[in-house]
């Protein structure tokens, strides 16, 4: 995006679009490889939501590949956002709600750059998140909304939000302004060469995402044959010419979860809690060092999670089928 | 309070508030007391309740001692009829298919605004927590039950930051602000249910909890709240209400 | 809707639905109870497209109750406008497209009631149908299109369509009126008595019609448990809080096809077609005659269609999954 | 056209606007010729084209001898990668991720405008044709082929209404009335390929097929059409095309 512009000028979108190779072809790489198709500066858009569905293997490439500058963007943002901060791969986070999560209280790495001003975090609402994302997908440069109205979000987002009147009501709403980021970032139960992506359970802004985005990044738990793919074709849910690599990564949301197939690994997650309560600063270089730094690939980080906690996570993830 | 309850400050809060849902509505809910709230109304006196989670999903069963951590993960959607992408089941507010929108609250002001975002000043905030996620969306577009603890912090005369939009500066500034839908229902404490005045939207107090006085409830409010001479009271928390609590949150995650 | 109001105002829209019982009750009833829906003058959306998941048993319904001045929506107007319009019901069709199929060639029943102006038919563009559906199932007064524009389908809308500029871009656009119908007839696959239903293979604009509308009927071809509809419920795409009457109907969209339960009922469109061909007035009454006035509950109808085509259609229909 | 000629027009339209199509590309087509010449092309030289239908369907395979009677029935849907709403194949136009649409043509007047609702006077017309379905937004929203008959009554000075924009009154006239994107690109008949001159956007010939005069294309158009004096000659159909062809219609629905 070109630097200032809030909003995509249709034809530059159109262009950016039009140079992709969208053809039915194999786009099958490593991380590593992946990894290089997010380049500084870009703005990020990260899959799933809270601990779901997190593109963790991707954000785990790219903080190692000492990537810089991203602006990130997210439904609602984890732990990952204290290691796209921690790192400084990121000083810009544009989301709704930014903790680990919930039970575990605000968070301290958050709050320990937020307010000292060494990054920025942009709140919107949550559905407003949603629609800027879902008019990128649509190729409209705004959506009307009736949220936001009257609050201090909406009044400290000054300029990026304007309000407009419906011709035919007369009704006062807010425009929010196109969002089509730079690449976007997305972790799915299986998807085949070509990109073809179906997901099961909670579908979050995903779909979304992936139409808006000049570039897509897709992980997935594994990679099955276009065959399959065709077999129910009601169930995918991001076609292939949207995806420009494919990677398979078993346990590619870990700590997060991948629903069906795993649950969040709880206590990692306390373990992380624990130690960036105790010092935001340290806690979370450690943290890096430990998982990020130090694993030379993701199988030596899965390593580090250790298989008691991978088969644990497994079958309460496959649980949810058990009814 | 008397010193004869036998129930946590939590457990006054979620029956309290799951009293007020009524059977047949369609509830969007946050994780917590909120959750268990409905959940426990559901299973006492609200049979075809139907909750909504943010993260996706209608008309879930919660599986007890299975609390989902955010309204985001898989615990969410046990048995549910239906999941669909957050952008829509968001829009189903803006739409008007919900009746209640029902979640806690950080802070609290005399006209019902919340702030989940800055403790002090938003430009060189004291505090900076996690922000809006849903909270804006569902106070804009429908009509509010907030559970919070009753504290003089959390009940100022005026939030720092308007997250969630109660109803603004009172009077008609909230639909004057283009919020025309919507508004605070009901605040529930662990002190007293709140309701606003018709006209003015001031907080005021519309029933006392068991062995509560009003001078209690003044001392914990951060500003004047009115509250009649005839003010009504809550009846305490029930056996088969504390059962169904408690077998939902054996491990006290919420209810402590 | 209030005579003459293009778009339902917000608060109006509200309280209609505020109105509803939208709580989990059984709703199962017959075609006849269901027909009771409908009130003359009301505006009716169609659900499925072409030939496809057309709600065929519900209109029946409605020419058998004698319905008056329905206006009818639909994304692709197939033989069900060419009843509507012939028994009268409708006599105002708002579509993207209205003949019998591709194949049959134009509609000389469609022909006969608008070029004669017995019937208006309002054409807007497929996507302009569609985005008018979504903008009232997401509760907006309006949607931005970079569609119909400097054509004379825009041109001929007159004050229905409105030119807008995008706030941030300067971009200008068209504004398409959200529709939010009165009653939405659909056909599904399956559903439980509550109304939940999941749709296989193509989805048209069903989805958008359902959550736009201010009472959905549905017909489906088979009633399942709750407990099945819970089992997989990333499958549900229509809520039971939008659904306000639920009819077990198999072989509710003939001689149209429900999607891999049976294809159309290609004889019989043929013959349909060469009798309208011959004469559109007679050859439609006839067809009214046999199909709707004469028999007295849709078994009848079916065994008009006879077991052999039944048989036939569904095995076609299923065959979309032997592959 | 020749004596020796072993194609129908019909052929000989999907064989020429099938090898207009390339490889990688993604296609909006319709049913009948569009469809046929797209699936021949997948065969004979873009195995990696994608084809993408108006009712949902992206990337399907066609069954030979069972070609959909249009282009939202599940005979569309065969092994295809994808279904999706309606409304959501359509706005893949809008966000620009297809290529070329491809559909055929009822009358197309110099600056390829296309009708299909109404001969004669709108307000009273002696023709009201089925009408625009998609058609209005595949040419408002990307780049366009269209394959049709060579007919003076098809090709008319202006035609009657415009249903699917073309160059509207030519020159800049399109992109001033705020179609900023796609356009005509190729008009293929049974007599000749057309393009559009790239500033006054009329229609010109490009090439004429095996046996096709200058005077033939002009005797068969309906306004004065421009014909360089070294106008490109296509090459006849080949064996293998028609051989898949015939495959694909072997009861010759779409190509008698």
């Amino acid at each position: 995006m070109a630097e200032g512009t809030l909003v995509t000028p249709h034809l530059e979108l159109r262009r950016k679009t039009a140079e992709r190779d969208r053809g039915l072809r194999e786009k099958v790489m490593s991380l590593e490889e992946a990894a290089s198709y997010v380049s500084d500066g870009d703005h990020v858009a990260i899959g799933g939501c809270t601990m779901s569905r997190t593109p963790t293997a991707l954000i785990w490439a790219l903080v190692k590949a000492r990537r810089k500058n991203l602006k990130i963007s997210r439904s609602i943002v984890s732990s990952e956002g204290e290691v796209l901060y921690g790192s400084g791969v990121s000083n810009h986070i544009i989301t709704s709600w930014f903790s680990q999560g919930i039970v575990w209280g605000v968070s301290k790495v958050m709050r320990h750059h937020t307010e000292s001003g060494k990054a920025r975090f942009d709140e919107w609402s949550h559905m407003s998140i949603g629609l800027r994302y879902r008019a990128g997908a649509m190729g409209i440069p705004y959506m009307p909304v009736r949220s936001m109205i009257g609050s201090d979000v909406n009044a400290r987002l000054g300029d990026e939000v304007k309000e407009v009147e419906c011709p035919f009501t007369g009704e006062r709403l807010i425009a929010l302004p196109a969002l089509n980021p730079d690449v976007a970032l997305i972790h799915v139960q299986r998807a085949d060469a070509y990109g073809n992506a179906q997901l099961d359970g909670l579908q979050f802004m995903d779909i979304d995402i992936a139409m808006a985005a000049n570039r897509v990044i897709l992980t997935t738990e594994r990679i099955v044959s276009n065959d399959q793919i065709r077999r129910a074709p009601d169930h995918t849910r991001i076609p292939f010419f949207t995806v420009d690599a494919v990677i398979e990564v078993p346990y590619g949301s870990a700590p997060h979860e991948c629903y069906g197939v795993y649950e969040p690994f709880f206590d990692h997650m306390d373990t992380l809690a624990a130690q960036t309560k105790a010092d935001p600063v340290k806690g979370m270089k450690k943290y890096l060092d430990d998982f990020y730094y130090g694993p030379e690939s993701w199988s030596d980080y899965l390593d580090l999670l250790g298989a008691d906690a991978l088969v644990d996570a497994g079958r309460r993830g496959r649980s949810i089928y058990n009814d | 309070m008397t010193e004869r309850k036998n129930y946590t400050a939590s457990e006054l809060l979620a029956v309290m508030s799951g009293r007020i849902l009524k059977d047949g509505q369609i509830v969007f809910a946050g994780v917590g007391i909120p959750l268990l709230a409905a959940t426990l109304a559901q299973g006492v006196h609200a049979p075809g309740l139907t909750i909504l989670f943010e993260g996706g999903v209608i008309g879930p069963f919660v599986v007890p001692g299975e609390l989902p951590p955010s309204t985001n993960e898989q615990r969410c959607t046990r048995r549910a009829n239906m999941v669909l992408p957050i952008t829509d089941v968001l829009l189903l507010l803006q739409r008007g298919y919900i009746d209640v929108g029902f979640m806690g609250g950080a802070q609290i002001d005399r006209y019902g605004n919340l702030n989940s975002s800055f403790i002090g000043d938003p430009d060189n905030p004291s505090i900076r927590l996690p922000g809006t996620g849903g909270g804006n969306d569902i106070s804009s577009l429908t009509q509010m039950i907030v559970a919070m603890k009753h504290e003089k912090r959390r009940f100022v005369e005026k939030v720092d930051y308007i997250t969630s939009p109660g109803f603004i500066d009172g009077g008609s500034s909230r639909a004057d602000s283009g919020l025309i839908a919507g508004g605070m229902y009901r605040v529930v404490t662990d002190l007293a249910i709140l309701s606003f005045d018709e006209k003015t939207k001031e907080m005021q107090v519309e029933a006392l909890h068991p062995g509560v006085s009003a001078e209690e409830v003044k001392d914990n409010t951060g500003f004047d709240i009115k509250i009649g001479d005839h003010v009504a009271r809550t009846e305490p928390p029930q056996k088969d209400e504390l059962a169904v609590l408690r077998n939902l949150d054996p491990e006290r995650l919420y209810t402590a």
